[in-house]
């Protein structure tokens, strides 16, 4: 184990792949040179050279483009977004083209490419570069999507992406980069997809909490515990597309309750999804009404005082899981 | 007719090579007569666009490449498949919408594929291929091979985005791919003057590093010349070029286009200049070819066309429970849930009375307010009445 | 009244709006001299001039992006997309700009754009040419979105759009556009955003279905009362924003069972987010899930008989609702 | 630096105007390294581009349009708000993100704006700003105006495929709209022949039917006249003109930026060219401006940037219950949800206790592991350790 930071527990896994698989090769804006925008390609053009770490123009719907192509002919790209704001302008080729490629040509063509960006408010970015659009990706079929929220799954999920024949959506969240946790030093530490990680274990409660949300809801379930009394479970599904649907029912089966915590917009979003899984799947087993906390139905403003009541902290997850306490019995 | 020009005599090639080009092009021509037909009849469904016209440019480009080489194109692929050696076979039980088409059945007119023959597929999007050729043409300088990659789209592709981002990454990276616009003058209805600042297509390049050419798309030998100098410049200098195939489309863009953007008369010009009759002309001047060669080369390419549509026939629809198969790779071990079924496709009608019930019901929505054999007609807004 | 289709209602729409605001004006690709790839636009060119109504290069993001300059300045500019799946293309403008821009410079400038395009699978267009994304953009605040489902609909609803001055999705159906209805004629039939028609009352449970399915669950409910004496009723939501939950929540409270029915994908769809919504407001009066009936989790393949199970008819619907009222009490 | 040549001061205007370009140059100087220094104090958030080094290109393509006409920017654009005579105070405010903000403290650095003066906006998505401009100028277009758009974008966006699209379009529907490249060698940290295959970005709309020139962006007289060409061209003949300045960014792209991807000696190279001194000795030399002149210029500039940050310091901030506002045009009686409230904006921390919490959550999470004013620095990943 070492103690890495996000950022570079994601850097260690693109080198790491880098070296362990030829066919890699990284693409994006300013990944070389300016060794990226947050960072995390820093070093990777001098270690391993113009060949395998591109710096490309400001195209991202080309560089995606090219990212397919590429994989359809047998390398394994990993394309970096600056920020999953712009993947917006590569819509078309992440959806119409990535996804869809490998079922529209009858299986003959795989397409095993990662597209990597972060995401997240917190930095008075505004609203061209706050938003959290988790929620567009994962309902498209032909997709996986990661939302990994420490730095071993940072690092052990971006292995598994990379070494995944599916095309995968590699969400990152800025404020994240900075914080630091124990990383497995194996270079096979894979964190598989599909396989949620349950980082507190409760049985008042269940709180499913996505990306940076996760640990906005460990320390919520703290406060609970101390402040109230109540334990929460904490499930962070760590991929949305596979999503280990089973590790958060058997959860609610065992709570009774269900909270969902997710920084981005709430209609059609994350939590949308998973309250309307939890609820047919696990109806009888409900005391209250799942849940849901989730970032201002707004655009993201610049404003500090406006931002910070625009994304969740841990008083509304507090309160959210008090209220589905508060409604047990009440049927 | 008369003699041909000696210049055009000596541009040909080996008299062997000279009819497979023929034959080629009469065998895209015929496959895609009898594809309308069985559109007609609803054997096949949704769009179906024609390169009736085109194929002097389908043929003199992808002769132009070694078998190594990759070919990528657009929604109006039945003759870069044919072309490439795809089987009719496939091709037309593709139409047919059949296991044994190119693409299994998902795909259909627009997205035919064949990996083998490193045809590496038709597109629905126009302008969504540019830069996944340029990512074909990557892996191969990445791998350090000397293949090149052809790509062609249309006119009214050069206006989409992707065209100016690729054009420059290519030419900027040095990649081995060559832009092949196939000018057939409009995009849908759309009049090259109408959509295109710039009409001399072999510019577009200019303020992306990308020279440009020409060649006559109505001529088999002058588009095979070029896209040949083109593609060994692209071997040898790994520089992209752009090349315009100046051409036209006979057909509708699609089947049921009522064709109110241009005038019988203009359709009419063109198609003296067809470039089938063209080189059979040509090649009978030259002595290359005879008569009765000529009536075989024909012959062969309807029998071939008999035969694609009889196996496209009898092969069978796919199994519903393969609707899921191919949405994702799912090679090894897996966990969590890939796909949310809500709906389970075995639970859809099928007993004949469900069935009949549920045709009564889309002829009530108007999806069916007209003869299937219409449906391009419906969706292109023209109705039977 | 007046019997007309679907298309010629939105044409008559369209029509009447040039007609009435010198300020509205039409882009797209080929609506002008082919007269619309689905007609809708046949006649407007020669009626008001190639100012007004503007044929335009395959240039998807540019169109939707001139659409909304041209909004900022003054004018009321509808675009077509000629389907719903090249809007991918346009996705930055959709949701970076048209959006956002009215929050996001503090509410100085309106901008009062219709984007139209239609969606649907049913005549075998393939993985390309058939999704149903509504819900890639109900998602997005600062966006209206419509489905209108009738002839009626169609027409009162695009009126309305382009009056109003925020940023609206138009969503239309391919498979509608040949279907008769009928439309008041008067030139001031509008219909409301955010209020649902209840197309059949009923009293045992409540069908909410959107676009194309709106019809399907009609028919779906004749079937239920005539070989189940099930009575539905039948919520059409029209617009999803804004979202006409009161009258939803007032049937279900009703029925206490509910099934919503969309064409596009399950996950993170209309249903989830429907689904979500009404059971957090509607718990205690649900006797049963919500169910969910949607398209297949797959890219539309082109094959027939894979095409046709791979979007809801009314079998689908019945067994849904009926299982919803199996279900009941056994709580 | 001597006399100036005879050439220069024969293209002088006349000497107030003169005066005031000198001084609307000065102050966005002093205003944008006052924003740095609020920037390093926390003051600002977000992201803060500097355009020191560019203000020629600036005052000089702004000062050839007409009050009348149409300037749409980028994130970079404190000195296009400020050139059109947006007061300093606004946007200042602006930056602080308080009510009185041009943008009411919704946009920040990125997104200033201002109806009134004909300044549409500063948009963060690069490439994004230009079918927008088009669009402005069709509305002036189609409303029968002589209004003309100019919209600046740097050398990066040239790569992004809105480009290549607008600039057709523009070009087909002769749209009056200026498109200008500020070239200032560098999108973010990648050099210009690093993402572009033609450096030379005039040609960049030749294939596109769009004209194209360059300027010395370091020389406000030559932006001025050149641009002051094009805007006249473009009113009376009714195409569009694509214009190149030719400049260079002082600082880095944003505040924390390393700038690993260039030297020292390239940066003070272009120093010595700096576009406001440079202006300072030509009107001196030229007898239009005298020392004690210049010295008021520059006391004025600061003063008034003084005024603007006491302005920004005492705004309030927005109101929480202000969150909602303007998602959303709501002028008329409306039915139905428009937003989902699953969080209360009022039930978000507020109490001293819960604010000290949340403090070290934050914290703990590594959103201000370093501390609030390097917060850009954290975003690009330089650490304070
Ligand atoms: C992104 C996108 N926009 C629009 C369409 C609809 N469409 C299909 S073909 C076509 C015309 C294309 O013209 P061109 O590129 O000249 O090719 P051609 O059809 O002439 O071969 C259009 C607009 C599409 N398929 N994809
Ligand atoms: C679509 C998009 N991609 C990437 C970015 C991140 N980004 C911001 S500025 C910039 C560089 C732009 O360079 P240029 O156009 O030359 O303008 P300059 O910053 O030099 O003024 C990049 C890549 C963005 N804001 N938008
Ligand atoms: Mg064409
Ligand atoms: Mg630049």
């Amino acid at each position: 184990m070492s103690e890495l930071r996000y950022r570079d527990a994601l850097g260690a896994a693109l080198r790491e792949e880098l070296h362990r698989d030829e066919r890699v090769l990284l693409m994006g804006e300013d990944i070389g040179v300016f060794g990226g925008a947050f960072k995390v390609t820093a070093g990777l053009l001098e270690e391993f050279g113009e060949r395998r770490v591109r710096d490309t123009p400001i195209s991202e719907n080309t560089i995606v483009g090219m990212g397919v192509g590429a994989a359809m002919s047998g390398l394994r790209p990993v394309v970096e977004l600056m920020t999953i704001n712009f993947s917006l302008l590569a819509f078309d080729q992440i959806v119409n083209h990535a996804a869809h490629i490998h079922y529209m040509f009858g299986g003959q063509v795989r397409v095993p490419l990662v597209v990597r960006m972060p995401q997240g408010a917190g930095h008075q970015l505004g609203p061209t570069h706050s938003h959290c659009l988790e929620a567009l990706f994962l309902h498209v079929p032909g997709l996986l999507v990661a939302v990994p929220a420490t730095a071993a799954d940072a690092k052990g999920l971006l292995k598994s992406a990379i070494r995944d024949d599916n095309p995968v959506i590699f969400i990152e969240h800025e404020s994240l980069y900075g914080v630091r946790g124990e990383v497995p030093d194996s270079e096979e530490h894979l964190v598989d997809f599909g396989r949620a990680r349950v980082s507190r274990e409760g049985s008042d409660v269940t709180i499913v909490a996505v990306s940076r949300m996760a640990l906005t809801a460990e320390r919520a379930a703290a406060v609970l515990a101390d402040e109230h009394g109540v334990q929460a479970e904490v499930i962070d599904p760590r991929t949305l597309r596979p999503l280990d649907l089973d590790t958060i029912l058997a959860s609610v089966r065992k709570t009774n309750r269900c909270v969902i915590v997710e920084e981005g917009w709430p209609h059609g979003g994350v939590g949308a999804n998973l309250a309307a899984l939890v609820c047919e799947q696990a109806f009888d087993d409900l005391d209250a009404p799942v849940a849901r906390v989730s970032g201002a139905d707004v655009p993201m403003p610049y404003s500090k005082p406006l931002e910070d009541i625009a994304y969740p902290h841990e008083p509304q997850i507090v309160d959210a899981a008090l209220q589905t306490l508060g409604a047990a019995g009440s049927r | 007719m008369g003699a041909p020009a000696k210049a055009d005599v000596a541009r040909l090639p080996e008299p062997d090579v000279a009819r497979e080009w023929l034959a080629t092009m009469t065998l895209i021509r015929r496959f895609e007569e009898r594809a309308g037909e069985m559109y007609a009849r609803a054997k096949v469904g949704g769009f179906l666009h024609l390169s009736i016209g085109e194929e002097a440019t389908i043929v003199g480009s992808a002769r132009a490449l070694r078998t190594t080489d990759y070919l990528v194109s657009t929604y109006r692929s039945h003759g870069h498949a044919l072309v490439r050696g795809t089987p009719p076979e496939k091709v037309m039980a593709e139409l047919f919408g059949r296991v044994d088409g190119c693409s299994r059945g998902r795909g259909g007119s627009m997205h035919m594929f064949d990996l083998e023959r490193r045809f590496m597929g038709g597109y629905g999007i126009v302008g969504g291929n540019l830069p996944i050729a340029a990512g074909v043409a990557l892996a191969s300088d990445y791998t350090g091979t000397d293949e090149v990659t052809l790509c062609t789209f249309g006119d009214g592709a050069c206006n989409q985005g992707t065209f100016g981002e690729t054009l420059n990454l290519a030419a900027l990276w040095r990649l081995p791919v060559v832009f092949m616009v196939t000018n057939n003058q409009f995009g849908m209805g759309t009049a090259l003057q109408r959509h295109s600042a710039v009409t001399d297509l072999r510019r577009k390049g200019e303020g992306l590093g990308v020279p440009g050419m020409s060649c006559d798309g109505m001529d088999v030998l002058d588009t095979h010349a070029v896209l040949s100098w083109a593609v060994e410049r692209v071997r040898t200098e790994r520089r992209p070029v752009l090349v315009e195939a100046i051409t036209y489309r006979f057909r509708g863009h699609s089947m049921a286009d009522p064709e109110q953007y241009r005038t019988k008369e203009e359709v009419a010009q063109w198609r003296e200049r067809d470039p089938i009759p063209a080189f059979g002309e040509l090649l009978l001047g030259a002595g290359v070819l005879d008569e009765r060669q000529r009536e075989q080369i024909d012959a062969d390419a309807v029998a071939r066309v008999d035969a694609a549509v009889q196996f496209a026939e009898s092969s069978p629809h796919p199994e519903p429970d393969s609707l899921y198969d191919d949405v994702y790779v799912l090679d090894r071990a897996r966990w969590g849930t890939y796909s949310v079924k809500t709906t389970d496709p075995q639970a859809h009608p099928s007993s004949p009375a469900e069935r009949q019930r549920d045709d009564a019901a889309q002829a009530a929505d108007g999806a069916d307010e007209i003869p299937q054999q219409m449906s391009d007609a419906l969706l292109l807004g023209e109705e039977a009445t």
